[in-house]
């Protein structure tokens, strides 16, 4: 049922390959180094992990396509909302990927600013993005622009009364906003039918009264057409969309989680046939875009990227224990200053 | 800090509320109105009476009904530059936004390295004594000034509701405005016209005296008047409003019982891990040596708000306060 | 839109009457008898609240055809849970007007155990009910039971995280549960349009994977076909069903509203045509059930009922300062007692 | 107490809970497990682990992401006749539960004049020091014991884990348990087997001394162990180990303080309203002339629980410990 009538741009099972107009080659090539980016960053995550090098890391592999189709469908000045799986998303608005391993690294400059990229930080608790990201778009309305703003979470997160709560609102106020939601079938341990008995999720937007639409998530240009199609509706007033990518989570939750407890390793293994990243790289060899030589290139500038990111990140000295009791207030009570006073002289500091 | 206050008029204390609403919305375009009822009705207390009208429906907006989705989208609204002041129906009704509240509201200026601000207002009516039915009587204080990246006022006056109220909305941080429900209609008095500020953190002598002192906020203040009228002829006694809770006026709290070396703190709340027990707290660890005898606590119980024809036994009385303060007295 | 499709029994524009099936004279006129109580319970409660013999009071005028058409539809077994709106509802499952008159007049004794009547607490939380419903729904069919259970709630209702949580779970853990939305168009001064952009209420029960029905919620009969059809579904282990009743709110919210700030009137006058009970009145008349003295009767029977009960409400003394303390905890911590000695003292008691 | 209980073995703190599930499950079959990954997983903690395939899919349950859903469910269960020991998958996530706690979990006997009772246990695992992203670290005890009609138990052995959960579950009322989780795999201690329960409202000295008092609960009370060895030499330093905030032992405490005369209490929680501040107050409504000196508050500070690399300077450290009843004992 679930991955049933799904839009796909990339053929599968012989089915021919399309063009989305309006992609020249350009703009396929650049969302090609996006995915490669992205990925590259999850697998270095992982070894550094492994290594001690970061802490605790939600995988995300798999789930490429999904934020590239989304960055790509928008433009620099809308807003984007991730879950705390699209933990790297910034990387594609030109976050270092320093800032996002300390972020990892639980290193006090694990932050950026919001308004530089149009990135939200990463929001850990479940769901509760999504009333922001209305909230946001509410606002760009209400300020006059035609920005708009997209929200990513996953199919756990549609149980959450935040959710729900953000995508009514949104619906009512006509904010410029997409719903993302990556479909990968499982809450950590939890299965899509221990979760909702909904045909689909995206049935979840009838009744907000949103328009939905259903993809292949592993297909990176179907994604970037059905945010593209919401984005413009949201530019011309008409609210918010829904849109469904199907995937799977063919990787463990985070580096703490045994899959094995709970996941099917055939179908896991299934899903891997369909990985998003050389199924577009499939797709842009078939369109003679693509040769070993460029793929080595791409992914060669994602290693470069990657180990400048570390390197700056382990060269940073540790953070001040001022950072405990800086930027919680603009404004602090007096007493935070006499805490912190406190602390440096219990500590010899 | 009342700038631009020249004369006075005589408001109850909802329609204080009001008038800063008016002079706020006027004076700075980003600021709106959002909540349940507030825009059509303008409000159930009318606490936002001709906002809708005179500034539109944008910027004073009917929401939907869910006050988690109505505080996060005054998070995301704070983010498109805009200044949301956030009514919660009544104090129990704002239960469903502690969510939002303790990881969002408190935490995103933090999460962005002080970057970005998050100047929201969240402003409810609160408290007992009201004859209501259930969940239309809490205080509920403590779950709001535990909670770390937000401030917290409760005024007692008309002349405070109006200047708290302003200071919370030109606040760069999310402020929580607690108001007494009891007195909004009973409590009347001289209000500046046009800009009038209270900063936050600037407590109230609201009336001098030098053997023992009532501390309280917001609808317990006058309880303390009463009480302290009471003990006329047995003992002087001072009634500290603190009308901010946070940032907390310590100088004051501090001055006042070095000169009088007795306290009773006075609260509508339940008991256990009220404001009145941080003020306990607090002298405990910083004015042993000027405290002449226990610091006692009149507040609620730990128990369930009661039905209303019983709340009378769950409020602080004036008996239960001057028992209080006759025992700190006498020890 | 929202008042397209709804499916009647009872005729209206010169449309034919039905028989319901299962329904016969006697249980029409013990409907009936529901109907009047609930009119009567409303009506007088208006008039002791003017006396100033209830405190604020929230007025169902208008919505007893669906209370009615919910409880006739269930047996003495399933359970209610009912909005604060339906205060009394209970009356139909033989709870003493005195007692739900001693709840609006804040007296200690405005209690009653729901196992009893089968009939949950008051909620006045919005929404905050529909989860409990789930539970208890889902643990009847733990129990091995086929009882289920019926929950009533509001368009605003539906906005609400609660109302979300609730309906999700009940769907996955197939709960015997019906649920029953009063959609009057308002909630207190707001109305649908600024509540939900969806087209239909009916429309939420297609994210959770419900069944739903949309009836006209005049009609006594109409709510009851489409109840009992929930019902029988959560019997044979179905799961739940959403069941929209449109109605229109033609009173104030409470008795201290005042609707002339944001309400039609015109709509109000066109809906007070609509009366659910004249309504079935017509009905019953129609098919020779009902002439002018029985109609005396039944509702001389319910003035009786309201005459009795608010004088055994009034004749009760006040409560207790200990009933403050009673009932929180079963095993209370020991402060209570002392809290309660201590209260006693001071007010010489 | 602990009667049926003759041998033990040694287990980890996250072990003993597991324990207690499996004795309570098998004791009573109307007890059963609901959550988010309590099932299949067992937890992300592993807390769980086994009782679903022991007490089968209707007894340990998954339920959908949404806390309010998953306490609000818990309250219908009990009418059904259920006995739910909920849990929070961490700290920072129970918060979108608080609206059901607040208004009904610990309002709806009352509110049913005691005719019917909500015997549900909820369970998470809270604290900081784990080198977890944000939201993972949090001590929301404040936010709970305030609340009228539940009661709450904390946890720092292994033994006490399993007889304080038991408690919980055989408890008439709702009671929230607080599993330190820092301590989760490395707190190891016997643990009695089959049924044990830890009566509520029991304090236990951890530590005997006479010249000072450090309070704790949870993780804070082996840092306060650390902080009498310190303090070896110096001083004689009592720990007491409150493991139920409510109901609280007062006479206990009342008892040490009346012995040794000084004391610190130390929380992780932020300090404005925390349970550190209630027990401050306590002293100095009830002890007043017991107190030999201030009694100072170590605390987690009132700013959001930090990035990982910085939280050994917001914990409440052994220094900071040792300092503060220097502190006092200089006094
Ligand atoms: C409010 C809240 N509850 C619980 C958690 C713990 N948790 C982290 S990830 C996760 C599962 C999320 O599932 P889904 O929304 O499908 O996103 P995915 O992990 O599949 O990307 C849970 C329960 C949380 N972070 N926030
Ligand atoms: C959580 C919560 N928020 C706000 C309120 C205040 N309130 C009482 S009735 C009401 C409107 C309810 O509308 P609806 O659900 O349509 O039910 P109706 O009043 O129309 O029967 C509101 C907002 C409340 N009782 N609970
Ligand atoms: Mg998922
Ligand atoms: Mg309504």
């Amino acid at each position: 049922m679930v991955e049933q009538g799904l839009s796909r741009v990339i053929g599968v099972e012989g089915e021919p390959d399309r063009r989305v107009d309006g992609l020249d080659d350009e703009a396929l090539l650049a969302i090609h180094r996006s995915l490669v980016l992205l990925r590259t960053y999850d697998e270095r995550s992982v070894v550094y992990h492994s290594q001690g090098r970061i802490g605790t890391y939600a995988i995300f592999r798999g789930h490429e396509a999904i934020q590239t189709g989304v960055v790509h469908a928008l433009e620099q000045r809308d807003w984007i909302f991730p879950s705390y799986r699209d933990s790297a998303i910034g990387l594609l608005r030109g976050l270092p990927a320093a800032t996002i391993l300390q972020w990892w690294r639980g290193h006090p400059s694990g932050w950026w600013n919001p308004e530089d990229v149009k990135v939200a930080s990463i929001c850990v608790p479940i769901a509760s993005q999504v009333p922001h990201a209305a909230g946001l778009a509410w606002g760009l309305r209400l300020n006059g622009t035609d920005a708009a703003a997209a929200v990513l979470f996953g199919d756990g997160a549609t149980s959450e009364g935040a959710f729900h709560e953000g995508a009514n609102l949104a619906a009512v106020v006509k904010a410029p906003l997409v719903l993302v939601c990556n479909n990968n079938q499982w809450a950590i341990s939890t299965p899509l039918e221990a979760q909702t008995a909904a045909a689909t999720l995206a049935d979840k937007a009838v009744g907000y009264g949103m328009p939905a639409l259903r993809v292949d998530g592993h297909d990176v240009l179907a994604v970037y057409e059905a945010v593209r199609e919401g984005v413009a509706r949201a530019r011309s007033g008409d609210g918010p969309t829904f849109v469904e990518a199907v995937t799977y989570r063919s990787s463990p939750h985070a580096t703490a989680d045994d899959p094995s407890l709970y996941i099917d390793p055939e179908r896991v293994a299934a899903d891997k046939e369909r990985d998003c990243v050389p199924v577009f790289e499939g797709y842009l060899r078939r369109l003679g875009l693509l040769d070993a030589e460029r793929a080595t290139a791409v992914r060669e500038e994602s290693l470069a990227a990657m180990r400048a990111g570390i390197e700056t990140a382990e060269a940073e000295p540790p953070g001040d224990p001022e950072l405990v009791f800086s930027h919680a207030y603009a404004d602090p009570p007096a007493t935070l200053a006499r805490d912190l006073e406190d602390l440096l002289r219990v500590h010899g500091r | 800090m009342s700038a631009t206050a020249v004369t006075a008029k005589e408001l109850l204390l909802v329609e204080a509320v009001n008038d800063a609403l008016h002079v706020e919305l006027q004076r700075d375009g980003s600021v709106m109105v959002i909540g349940e009822d507030v825009g059509r009705l303008g409000g159930v207390f009318r606490a936002t009476a001709g906002l809708r009208d005179r500034f539109g429906p944008d910027r004073c907006v009917d929401t939907p009904l869910s006050e988690a989705g109505i505080l996060g989208a005054a998070v995301g609204l704070c983010m498109a530059g805009w200044r949301p002041v956030v009514e919660m129906q009544y104090d129990a009704f704002s239960y469903p936004c502690l969510d939002q509240l303790i990881t969002h509201v408190g935490r995103y200026r933090w999460r962005t390295g002080g970057a970005m601000g998050f100047p929201l207002v969240i402003r409810m009516p609160y408290g007992g004594g009201v004859r209501a039915p259930e969940l239309h009587d809490d205080s509920p204080e403590s779950y709001y000034v535990h909670t770390p990246g937000v401030k917290l006022a409760v005024p007692a006056t008309p002349a405070d509701a109006k200047g708290l109220l302003a200071a919370a909305i030109r606040d760069p941080d999310p402020v929580v405005v607690l108001e007494p429900k009891l007195v909004y209609r009973t409590a009347r008095g001289a209000v500046p016209e046009g800009e009038h500020v209270v900063e936050l953190g600037q407590a109230r002598v609201a009336r001098e005296g030098s053997d023992l002192t009532l501390v309280a906020w917001g609808a317990m203040v006058a309880v303390c008047e009463r009480a302290a009228d009471a003990l006329t002829g047995e003992a002087s006694v001072e009634v500290l409003d603190l009308r901010s809770l946070k940032p907390l006026d310590e100088e004051a709290l501090l001055t006042s019982i070095g000169r009088t070396g007795r306290c009773v703190v006075v609260q509508e709340a339940p008991r256990t891990c009220g404001f009145a027990s941080e003020v306990a707290a607090l002298l405990a660890e910083r004015a042993i040596l000027d405290l002449q005898g226990p610091v006692l606590r009149v507040t609620g119980y730990d128990v369930p708000y009661p039905y209303w024809q019983l709340e009378d036994w769950y409020m602080p009385s004036v008996e239960r306060v001057v028992d209080a303060a006759r025992r700190v007295l006498a020890f």
